[in-house]
């Protein structure tokens, strides 16, 4: 294997720096107070980090705007936006549409924007779709070479500046970028599990867009999208996991009970053991799906899968667990654990749920499902 | 025994005709007849019957259209207010508190649990001083359901800090009308707030409100956590009742759902569901000739982790729906409806169901070392001064 | 429901009896000493259990020659055999054998001499198959009206006087009892994993055998002892988790470490909270699928399918964890809890694995699987 | 460094032709070559070098067709015995013992736990007593393996009963051949004797082999076990090495025997494995940079929870073949080998995964307070002298 699953000084330095960022301005007082408000995310949060610490650039290559490192430092990114449940369009913006549009066409004057922080996109599919599904029927180009129909779920969408939809056009399969200002652009926030990462429904009725790609490219530039979303997806919901086992073996450590800290009682000691040999694992796999995404590595489709088959379960795991070991407290809309839980729950379910992963590597590695039902 | 109470039931139906009698009025009637709780003694709403019968009655005026007491609004009082008073309470107690209580005239709460004594309910620090012959009560309750509703507390207090924690305690009855009582609620992860904060300052409950000895409150609220835990695990219930029901009907509904994966953890559930409905019916038909046996702790602890496997399978299920949330609105529900609302919804509230009327874990202490009789770990608080103990 | 979840003051005396007869005639030492030698099975037991105390015949209606009682009483005996591992072939005679008798041709003599303990039988199937399966083709019936074939890992084959074999004849389906000593036949035993309940493959060369019954009657003889046997099978498993849970709890109790008593760690004891909270459900479950049995009811499938599905992975789980509680110990030849593990796994295995009768719930409850694989 | 390493081991191969040159003379010349373990001291078989470098002088000998030392057949010596001898060993004792340890002439083993002292192994009750300037040992061992085969054995046995447990104990050499030592096999489950139990009366070690200081055996031990544990959980492997391998093959030969339930659990086992093969990577990995993390105890939880999953996986696959086992006769084998046996075999071997090597409870314990950090229980065997304990 020639996979790195370290950390480089330089990661472990921009992790630092995203931390401390995160640790001034997006407080879990912060985050709970916004969640509910008319605007779930949090501008001024997200120019420091895109545009001001160039997080939105990293995986972009130079020649087209960006910093010129990998999809390994957008994954270590990621690992502190999911440790802080941060109200901010990364996994939309800088991940799923920004690799669309790479793998679309690099050379768009859209890319450098978006890397340089100073326009926000998201990628118009289902937040539920997973790496594999069938290009998405749900918008057709009409005659006059608009767009019409409904997308449902879209995350990050409510605070895009563009759309990248993908739509049927006249030669099939198609990748259009669409203006949020759009006439005819409707942007409907649902009321979305997760308060932190609120999904929408984009509703398109003659809206002018402007083709990124068409045919086999905008398949592949979706599929890139998706599979490179669901692998740096798992590092997301690593960084959940490492807060919910963080905060919960602090509170036990602290808390007393019958005389005696919480966290001396055996029981509760194992299943946090257990608890951290999971997320250990989680690290391993979260970082070999980045690795081998930002090689290009042909194993690259396995380790997406497997990552986020055993992320995508733990995490929520760490955040049930977390709740639980809380206690009463943990049930309480006060406490932060709830934020976690619901994103982690989200997550389980974005991208592609982990049993859907699982069946990608059944069909992956060779282990076929029995013929009959 | 069953013919007279059908006899007393018919004379009590001849006497006041539900379809042209005051609900709360059948009720008072219902109770002065002994039929509110035929196993409570004669004079307090019962007639000393074995409690199996009760079913009878129950029968006959559900036949008739009689009006019920509501107990899901009223479930405190019923469920552990009231045994306890019984059993510890004076006659000018139980005359004054029982009827009102099983009409539903007058709402209890508990106030039992404080934000450092939890699961080691023991350690609760809330105050009580005599003062001449009224106690004077300061401190913090919370997770007190029906609180903004309640006329009437069932409460624990610290009368003495000076002896071990389980020593110290005293019981009482709480008037919720005193203004010394601050119900505030809290918000769960829901959205809503079932429960609520309750602040005490400078409360004044006379000493005929004291229920047992001072400082012999710790054996009362025994009696009090037992039926609770009864009335959690009890029922019956016919099969797919519950979570395993919502998610099969969604599965049967919506094939285009389906996968392998979910399909074998459906069933799995499905197994699960129907084992503890029929240990639970097993339970019941052991009550029924009058072997209880313990499985009531058994019947919690599977209905927790199943409420909550079962609802988070419904989200993944669900997939893109399951992204949604019914409503976060902050709302003040009086009681829990886990078929009224959404599956977000389920899945979140489902989590309360292995911490609250004892976690989870503390059961299974329990079941350890009542049922299985194993060893209790060394404990270092038995014969420590409550004041002295670390929190 | 109507179902009968307990034990009756006659199905409990009668599981002392039966508990009193094993705890002198089947102690684990002589268990294990005999489970490697040329006789695995003890006759000496089986008579006393069969004839002596009448548990061939309990589920044998009077006129039939045995004692009138139910499937119930049976279960009952199942549990204290399977809390002793007792090496008698009751599961094979008096449960698969028996029923498959009773359906074919009740007032057949050998009927008689089965529910009085003087003849032994087994049914010619792997033990392996579970309800529902095809009837059986390894058998078929020659011109002559003889015997050929194989029938693989029959249960209790080598301690039986006559086999009731399932054979392909010439109208289809049939039902024939061959006497053990006839020529032809062959019941060589398989080195197997459970020790005191081997397997043996039968081999039929012209063996002649008397016809007890044929098309629809032969089917649903067959389907009426599978069913039965993995219904009752459940008793089994419900007395060997019993027996692990309570060997593992009296050995916790009294061994020490770290001056404590092991049992008194609270992670163990929550382990063991669980397997007990595990094995009340068995006892429910076990006893409504002997009581619906017992009775005829409609809801009888269902019922076995349940109690299989859960029966049969905890048996294996219990004797998992006494193994592993025992720690070093469990893992010798001299503790009994191997021959416990051994058997739990086998009974796994035996008339269906948990996870065909959780297919088999599929279909009887109507959760059925997704159309594509 | 590295070119020096390659430049000695060339010149080892010119003055010790593989190809006529005896095994065990090659061997030695390479140990006084300093080629054995190039990270002990010069004579000592080593050259003061980097671990990592080893890799280096095992690819060109192995190049060459030089003989391997069987690490399998002596892995006690390499892997406990020697590097607590090169910690607290005497120059005698490394000179004396090192050698033919590495060579195989002399095979060790390890006599540390006891019938009433295994993961509390402090508890140890084997007694050694000085007379004159050889101590008399008298006490039970147990689950040794190799004993029956070893020259010398890595022993802890009781000097002081009455201090704490862990201050009493004293760490030996212990002659094997010696007239008071007997050594019975011990049989398990699967039906073959790895182990042995070994029975000490009145064996005679003379001062000179003990190994550090009276009384402070139990530190010294600590070294001969974080090596073993190191030695189970560090060594990498490709994908679908171990139990998964054999199931995923068994799965891809035999379509007939696959369910949609067995599917779902073989999946899940596989990404299991997988992820634990990663885990492990990365420990070699964070080794190799100089970053030893805690992941080894991790490591072997998860290697004995996938080696049971799995192994009873497979036997419910083989369905009807799975009631069979392959053979009962007790043997003695030299070492473990999961893949040269049958289904049943593996499931019943792969329980001791969670025992022998530190128990899977006690690794939790281990991870919980040294890595998370979680306060230990109240201990009652601290300060107690040892003959007063509990057992």
């Amino acid at each position: 294997m020639t996979a790195d699953l370290l950390y480089s000084e330089v990661e472990e330095e921009l992790r630092a720096s995203v931390r401390a960022l995160l640790a001034d301005h997006c407080t879990t007082a912060a985050v709970l107070a916004r969640c509910e408000g008319p605007a779930p995310y949090d501008p001024a949060l997200w120019r420091k980090l895109a545009a001001d610490l160039g997080a939105a650039g990293l995986h972009v290559p130079e020649a087209a705007g960006g910093a010129g490192a990998s999809l390994r430092e957008t994954a270590v990114v990621l690992e502190e936006l999911g440790r802080s449940v941060a109200p901010v369009p990364f996994l939309g913006s800088v991940v799923l549409a920004t690799t669309a549009l790479l793998a679309a066409c690099p050379a768009d004057p859209l890319t450098a924007a978006l890397a340089e922080g100073a326009r926000t996109a998201a990628l118009a599919v289902p937040l539920s779709t997973a790496p594999g599904s069938a290009f998405p029927a749900g918008v057709r180009v009409d005659g006059a070479g608009t767009l019409g129909g409904r997308i449902t779920a879209v995350a990050d969408a409510s605070a895009a500046d563009v759309l990248l939809v993908p739509a049927a056009g006249p030669q099939g399969a198609a990748l259009y970028a669409v203006e949020a200002s759009a006439a005819g652009l409707g942007v409907v926030p649902r009321t979305s599990l997760d308060l932190t990462r609120p999904v929408a429904d984009v509703t398109l009725a003659g809206v002018p867009g402007r083709l990124l790609a068409a045919g086999p490219d905008a398949e592949a530039a979706l599929q890139r999208a998706l599979l490179t979303g669901a692998g740096l997806l798992a590092s997301e919901q690593l960084g959940i996991a490492e807060w919910c086992l963080a905060t919960t073996v602090a509170y036990l450590k602290e808390r007393t009970q019958f005389a005696r800290p919480l966290g001396s009682f055996q029981a509760i000691k194992h299943r946090l053991a257990d608890l951290w040999l999971e997320t250990v694992g989680a690290r391993a796999a979260a970082r070999y799906a980045a690795d081998t995404l930002a090689r290009g590595d042909a194993d690259a489709p396995v380790a997406v899968a497997l990552a986020q088959a055993h992320c995508g379960a733990l995490a929520v795991r760490a955040a049930e667990e977390c709740v639980q070991l809380h206690g009463g407290i943990g049930m309480t809309w006060e406490h932060p654990a709830h934020l976690y839980l619901k994103r982690a729950k989200a997550d389980q379910i974005a991208l592609g749920t982990p049993g859907a992963h699982r069946a990608s590597l059944a069909r992956l590695v060779d282990l076929p499902a029995p013929v009959s039902g | 025994m069953e013919s007279e109470l059908r006899e007393r039931t018919a004379a009590l139906l001849a006497a006041h005709d539900p379809a042209d009698t005051d609900r709360l009025a059948f009720l008072q009637a219902r109770f002065d007849a002994g039929l509110a709780w035929v196993h409570f003694p004669e004079g307090l709403g019962g007639l000393g019957a074995p409690r199996s019968l009760q079913a009878v009655v129950d029968a006959e005026l559900a036949a008739a259209g009689a009006p019920g007491n509501d107990p899901r609004r009223i479930g405190i009082g019923l469920g552990m207010a009231a045994p306890t008073i019984l059993k510890y309470g004076t006659d000018a107690q139980k005359r004054r508190f029982l009827r009102p209580l099983w009409t539903g005239e007058e709402v209890w709460c508990q106030l039992f649990s404080e934000p450092g004594a939890g699961s080691d309910l023991a350690a609760l620090g809330t105050r009580a001083v005599l003062d001449g012959d009224t106690w004077v009560v300061d401190g913090q309750k919370v997770w007190t359901s029906s609180a903004h509703t309640a006329r009437w507390a069932i409460l624990i207090a610290r009368t003495d800090p000076d002896v071990p924690k389980h020593q110290g305690i005293t019981y009482f009855v709480c008037d919720m009308t005193d203004p010394g009582v601050d119900v505030r609620p809290l918000r769960q992860i829901t959205g809503e707030a079932e429960f609520n904060e309750v602040f005490l300052t400078g409360v004044r409950i006379p000493d005929a409100h004291r229920l047992g000895a001072v400082g012999e409150g710790w054996q009362v609220a025994q009696t009090t956590l037992n039926n609770e835990r009864v009335a959690i695990g009890g029922q019956a219930a016919p099969r797919e009742a519950g979570m395993v029901g919502v998610v099969a009907e969604t599965w049967r509904a919506r094939p285009e759902l389906r996968t392998h994966d979910l399909h074998q953890r459906l069933l799995k559930g499905w197994v699960e569901a129907e084992v503890a409905r029929l240990t639970g019916e097993r339970l019941r038909q052991q009550l029924t000739v009058g072997q209880p046996g313990p499985e009531g702790a058994a019947m919690k602890l599977a209905f927790a982790r199943l409420a909550q496997e079962l609802s988070g399978l419904e989200v993944e299920l669900l997939g893109e729906e399951g992204l949604s949330y019914d409503d976060w609105t902050m709302r003040r529900p009086d009681h829990v409806d886990f078929t009224g609302r959404e599956a977000g919804y389920r899945y979140l509230r489902a989590k309360g169901n292995s911490i609250e009327g004892g976690t989870s874990e503390i059961l299974r202490n329990i079941i350890a070392e009542r049922v299985l009789g194993l060893p209790g770990e060394p404990r270092t608080d038995k014969n420590v001064p409550w004041k002295e103990l670390p929190r």
